[in-house]
């Protein structure tokens, strides 16, 4: 065995510890394995390799990946983010840590996690909010089953059909097997048929998910919806990209019990779907309902402000099998760069943002639709995601614009196949005139 | 001493980042979202200069611990050291910048690294075939229990619904399997710390589902009863479910799958080194045996020829459990760990990883309570009570103690089995020289009991804040920043 | 506490990092070195894993302070902000990885910064044209003077080896006139703290080489005559020097080439925010009026066509004066700034560091003492000849009480024409608050000089360590480790 | 004027500061100015440009440039260099402090220099260094003003011809109007001619100055050297790529009394050209005539170890017009990636990198010599660079290389233009069997 960089021992320093435990060679200190389960053989797999020879083997695969400019949204964004987010992530006390148990070494990370807790709040207008979730998905299952445990004898939530398709394959998945429906309320043109989720209200529906923008870019007009749902006695979950909630209304705004989303448009890059964030923010009557760590600010001995974990009381390690949620881990480091970008943008800046890929959109969308007269799922108003019926030439105009170095849309059919024909486009900030006016003139020759 | 608030720091108008102008006709904004759609309230995010933000996050920085600061032996943590090179890595823009709708073609190296992956972490644990979606240990909790229940549902098996835990086990796996729709029920550890066989016996019905272990077990001893425990639970018709949280111990050396396990999940934040980042994000990528392939959740990446796809078409998958596909930036780093260690490499650092445990248990034995006997594995607890008892001194002092040495206190408190535990998981990646560094602070903590308990009930004194007070923030929480 | 030396933490065997292996066949070292070619001596470079190092030099950053952890007023040396993305521009593996020997056809994207950055620094300056070369102020400040021998020279005009420096000027100044191969001479400062046009009149004769000023002046005053100064100093035959050190007060208010000067070196370091690093490196380029570009150091950066290329041609050129061409990766987080600011942006920068030194000074002029009235430019100077004579308390006590603070002391001791001189140069990166604070502190310190001065005669009380004996240091002095 | 985010001054402030000041407007701040050289134009630069528009910019002008598989050296090497390095670099503490005045809040940049001038000690045998000089051109330049300064009625320095151009250059531009005669001794076949130096040696002889290995590449052997200048007299400066003195005899080894050259092959990219390290180190005598900063040990009031900058009677802020050297900032933040470097391989590293460099030198070596027949300038032996005379196919060669994707060496007669024909060819650790067998295939069809 080479002496490993990442293993300090050397051959005398493991003698002298052997001596110390009293065995004579490593193996005794396997000794406690039957020899019948030991592995007889050594792993199938390459050998050690050096920093060098890791770098280059894994740079190789990251070039054998290809990029294009891109239109391509439905969950994830394409956004500007400032040097100063990976720096700051990059710090190691920050990356290197773990959960903040020991509050007194933690203050750093514990205060960067209610900074987070409070902008998530402010963005959405809850009161309380968590540490974060995995995702946008998940955090919807997390929603779902706070409903779900905060009403007696419910077993339905009922989703709009515009939400996200992974969304509601994820709810599947985990209340699928459970007796409590998933059911989903068939939308019109793209958007949420409000008439139908109200039809649908009965005593045994725990919650109402719905989602703006919609999954084909929409906004969703949810006037009076969560009077209905609360006379209901239900939940209305309503899930954003927070990114619109700088000029669009909040979910506490359009009185929402819970509100759920992904913060990936906030600082964090891509990266082929994770890391990202999940969010989740509710009101104070729910706040002990609420899953995952909670940062809570307090005084230390001397009586100076300081944060620790509270409400533990809700979480998996104390209530066991009496849990209604598991999650330990969250996505910690990605929620400081959130926190980081949101400090960065700053109040001015989440409206700007939103306002650039606001009109950006609609200038993409006004030429391809306006002037060339590819045909809208829907009527305005959307924010930086609108989506075309391009039918049978949806092939043809996404292979031109790859060959012309851009990525046209999301293709809604990879989502859910019911979606024949239908192209997603995104338009961010970081996209510029021309980059649109060459997505145009490709578009013209197809369409 | 206290630090501001990022909202403490703010001034109207001052601007951290601006963004580019608008290179196409703006319109006013009523034109383009009618008011009613439009957001009234102000939000309360700051207004900070870009130095006001990096001050501020580097003074929390400052305010923190890590790995890269010092020794940290939370046990059941594996806070092991985060090699640098795979930071570099994992920023490599052709990973970074890959949006998870690009078409395939165009992402044949991160398919290829998913999937090399899953191959390289199946042979590590003998198992057959995964999913690297999970986000962490327990969401691979929950994607083996609904494993569980896809199996049983596909042999019709609609009773079995109990799942056997034992009583040391992590939180997570109640929790797990009770929001999976299973029932929970207890198994005792006996006199050795191991799962009683006896006690298990017991619960071998016809509603039986399975068992979730950790082998090594929570007190850091290896479950040598495997093979009795596998046969009992398979002859009964349930499943054998493996926590990856202390694999650390036994790679190389014996793998979940040959000791019968039918799914197990990997803490690739623990054992393979990928940054715990304060608190994620992981990833508890799954694996299963040949007969639970089928149902493992979509989509699925397949190589055809020499090229990779995702896969949907699995009629038997329990579905999605995430939006996109997990979190691949921890993946990268993980595939970087695989290989720098190789199978050389891998089975080394358990070696080392228990040998420093041992070494260890065998100097604080002297000074500390030692609850059961014998040789551990990558892990052991210690316990507190002959302070407690004789001076008062509880685990929880012990561990404010250790932050004034500049150490992070073990695991405290847990497995609930052992009073006044102190679960202490050195890694591979401490030298000798931190082991001993490390005794030398214990012992002359458990000195400091007989002389001066109250300096260790006062403990810590050399922190950026003093004991913190945690009734209080339960009480009356508070938890999140608001304008006056 | 003490720190470890990375020596001390040497374990023999232990290793940090592994080269690949020979993929060639390893011969003998004796059949390709002989023996008498062959080192003997083992070094003593320290045996140590990657974690140590890491952990080593990870403690050894938090034992040091930077603008990123704090207000630095460290006068004349312009401690703003440095942006990170010039960081990750810096980074950019098509800067980092060019070979200073690659052909010009490959490297077109650098030598555009160059030819594009140097174009900046002359419209900024109103100069006609200059050198990136040198590698720090000092570095700039030679290579101006060896101009000024090159002119002379070629006017054959060997006489003129007189280099008039004001008593403020920073040491630099003369050891660089010094070094060149010129004789020194003083000019005093009048009572305004500006040049003394009568003493410089006594100085202008047929051996005048030139004069080389700071302007702003190390006081941070203007000087005011600059006009009547250049036309003496051309009118009796000799040139203008320029040092740029302080240049970040005037930036798009008054240019040195517009004032009279024939040659400036400026510090990207200080003006152009590129990271100080602990003390370099750094980037000086000098800039010249239209007369001096032929002397100008090769090579020389052209622009022909579409492409750029170096050029040697230049027969009258002082020669080279770096082993390559300065250091580059300075001069790419320069051009960074220079874009980022522009033309307003730079103006504005100079705007906003004269107005955070007019206000610091305007609040601390009640607590200490200011030698000089009127408005002060970029930075200033502050006495504490008041408490030094009532309480005993000198600029090194107050220095060291805001160690405490977490702040940066001012320079001290300099300019040396003012007894117990605090130089205080907020830059323009400062917010109000901050200043603030800082004016709160200075005065709590004034206050306590009063009240307990033995805690100030003791600070400080909060740092890594205490007071350090530089006597001992200098008197007995151990500058290497070395094994025992 | 936009709100910059490296303004913070907002317009409310502004106004309340010049309130205090007791001014009326910015204007009135720079009323000292006359009129007459007041800029009364706008500076002819663009205006303020965005994070994200720079970084574009800039990225553009790096993806201008080119690179291929580089056997280029001659003074800048393409080594390995390991992550760790430009993490630790990273730390903001690091690269965003300044020269550490105030020691006992710079106890960390202190130690670490302390730590490189131990390292340079060691690796040079020397007694002492300082805390690092520009590059390797100039360190020879400081070197030669120590020797002059310490012997009286000298004014000659002799430099062996293979000492590298560019240094030659150097030393000509700092000594040659100083009356300061920089003798150049000719060589012989790519190596000093040791008896016409030693011919050379007269009483005004200050220094004499050689390189090994040599800009060549070839190992200088110095035996008897030392003792002939210092019966003369004079001091003996030995200049040497660091990374050969793992194996090749060191400085002190060869009694030289002043060591120098460049750290650049210690973990420092070849950044064309810049950022790298000027080492320099000598005997204890010479201490105080040693240019530049220095760290040295000593303790505080609590009489525990510190360090702090130290022998500073002997720089240009306290001599001033007395100066013999005007060094200020050096190259701190370079040096630290050194010291991380060295600490990181070790002294078995650095060894086996030097062996490496080594063996694959000789494996091209020998392919292209023996195998192709190809005329190398000077007998064996090298360290990791050698010379051919390629003679009128140089053009050809270099040329046919680079449409393969490699660089073939350098043109020596870029850095002099008397070496026509000659080109050096650098090998380091990071060369691969495979692309040096692609480079003698490429060649063979040239040669």
């Amino acid at each position: 065995m080479i002496q490993h960089p990442y293993l300090p021992q050397t051959e005398d320093e493991i003698k002298s510890m052997l001596e110390t435990i009293g065995v004579s060679s490593i193996d005794d200190l396997f000794s406690d394995i039957a020899p019948s389960v030991l592995l007889q053989k050594e792993l199938n797999l390459p050998k050690t390799k050096t920093e060098w020879e890791v770098y280059q083997e894994l740079s190789h695969l990251a070039e054998k990946n290809r990029s294009a400019i891109s239109f391509l949204g439905c969950g994830s964004y394409d956004h500007i983010i400032p040097s100063v987010v990976g720096r700051i992530m990059g710090l190691p006390m920050f990356y290197t840590s773990y959960t903040p148990y020991q509050a007194e070494i933690s203050q750093g990370v514990l205060q960067a996690i209610f900074e987070f807790q409070s902008m998530i709040c402010s963005i959405t207008g809850m009161d309380v909010a968590n540490a974060s979730l995995y995702d946008g998905a998940t955090a919807a299952v997390e929603a779902a089953a706070m409903a779900v445990n905060s009403s007696r004898n419910s077993d339905t939530i009922l989703v709009s059909e515009t939400v996200h398709p992974s969304t509601k394959a994820v709810l599947r998945t985990y209340f699928g097997d459970l007796g409590i429906n998933i059911v989903e309320v068939p939308a019109e043109k793209g958007r949420s048929n409000f008439a139908a989720i109200r039809d649908a209200l009965k005593s045994e529906v725990a919650a109402v998910l719905v989602q703006t923008p919609n999954i084909f870019g929409y906004l969703e007009d949810l006037t009076g919806l969560a009077d209905a749902v609360h006379d209901n006695k239900s939940k209305l979950i309503v899930s954003s990209n927070p990114m619109s909630l700088g000029i669009a209304r909040s979910q506490a705004e359009w009185n929402a019990d819970i509100a759920v989303g992904d913060t990936q448009p906030f600082g964090l890059p891509s990266y082929f779907g994770g890391p990202s964030v999940g969010y989740i923010a509710t009101r104070e009557k729910l706040m002990r309902k609420l899953p995952g760590r909670i940062v809570g600010q307090t005084t230390d001995a001397e009586g100076k402000r300081a944060f620790v974990l509270t409400l533990q009381a809700r979480e998996q390690h104390i209530k066991r099998e009496r849990a209604t949620s598991n999650i330990c881990s969250n996505q910690a480091l990605a929620a400081l760069g959130t926190t980081i970008y949101l400090s960065l943008i700053g109040k001015q800046g989440l409206k700007e943002a939103g306002n650039l890929c606001l009109q950006k959109a609609h200038y993409l969308h006004d030429r391809l639709v306006k002037e060339l007269g590819a045909e809208a799922l829907s009527a305005e108003p959307f924010f930086n995601e609108f989506t075309l019926n391009i039918g049978s030439k949806t092939d043809d105009l996404i292979k031109a614009l790859r060959s012309g170095g851009i990525y046209g849309g999301v293709r809604v059919e990879n989502l859910d196949e019911r979606y024949q024909g239908l192209v997603t486009i995104a338009v961010t900030e970081k996209r510029t005139k021309q980059e649109m006016d060459r997505y145009v003139d490709i578009a013209r020759e197809v369409l | 001493g206290e630090t501001q608030l990022i909202f403490e720091r703010s001034v109207a108008g001052r601007r951290g980042f601006l963004f580019p102008e608008n290179d196409v006709e703006t319109k006013p904004i009523d034109n383009l979202i009618p008011e009613n759609y439009r957001r009234n309230g102000e939000t309360c995010l700051p207004e900070v200069s870009e130095v006001d933000v990096v001050r501020h996050f580097t003074e929390l920085a400052s305010r923190s611990f890590g790995v890269d600061a010092g020794f940290y032996p939370l046990g059941s943590c594996t806070m092991k050291y985060n090699p640098k090179v795979n930071e570099d890595i994992a920023a490599l823009s052709g990973f970074t910048s890959l949006h998870p709708l690009q078409p395939s073609e165009d992402v044949q190296g991160i398919l290829e690294l998913m999937y090399k992956l899953t191959k390289g972490l199946c042979e590590l644990t003998g198992m057959q075939w995964g999913t690297l979606q999970p986000f962490a240990g327990a969401h691979g909790e929950f994607t083996g229990m609904k494993l569980f229940k896809a199996y049983f549902k596909s042999r019709g098996e609609h009773d079995r619904r109990k799942i056997l835990v034992p009583t040391s086990a992590h939180g997570t796996n109640p929790a797990s399997a009770h929001i999976s729709g299973f029932e929970v029920q207890e198994i005792e550890a006996d006199h050795r710390g191991l799962v009683s066989i006896e006690d298990l016996k017991k619960h071998l019905d016809e509603n039986l589902a399975g068992i979730m272990l950790t082998n090594p077990n929570t007190l850091g001893l290896f479950e040598k009863d495997i093979e009795t425990i596998a046969t009992l639970v398979h002859d009964a018709g349930g499943l054998l479910y493996y926590d990856g949280a202390n694999l650390n111990a036994i790679m190389g050396k014996v793998r979940p799958g040959d000791m019968g396990f039918d799914v197990i999940h990997m803490n690739l934040h623990k054992t393979f080194s990928t940054p715990h980042g304060g608190g994620g994000p992981g990833a508890g990528p799954v694996l299963v045996s040949k007969r639970l392939v089928k149902f493992l959740p979509v989509p699925d990446v397949e190589k055809q020829g020499e090229a990779y796809d995702f896969c949907f078409a699995h009629p038997e998958s329990i579905g999605r459990i995430s939006g996109f596909y997990g979190n691949i930036g921890v993946l990268t780093r993980a595939y970087a760990f695989l290989l720098a260690m190789g199978s050389d490499g891998l089975t080394a650092a358990s070696e080392m990883a228990v040998l420093n445990a041992n070494y260890l248990r065998s100097r604080l034995k002297t000074s500390f309570s030692i609850p059961f006997e014998g040789i551990c594995k990558h892990e052991f607890v210690l316990s507190a009570k002959n302070i407690k008892e004789e001076f008062g001194i509880s685990a929880l002092d012990v561990a404010k103690a250790l932050l004034d040495a500049g150490i992070h206190p073990p695991t405290i408190y847990f497995p609930l089995i052992v009073p006044e535990a102190l679960m202490i998981e050195p890694t591979e990646s401490e030298s000798k020289e931190t082991l001993d560094r490390f005794v030398e602070v214990m012992e002359s903590i458990a000195k400091q009991a007989a002389v001066d308990p109250q300096k260790l009930h006062d403990a810590p004194h050399q922190t950026p804040v003093r004991r913190v007070d945690e009734v209080q923030a339960a009480k009356h929480p508070i938890v999140a920043w608001r304008p006056e």
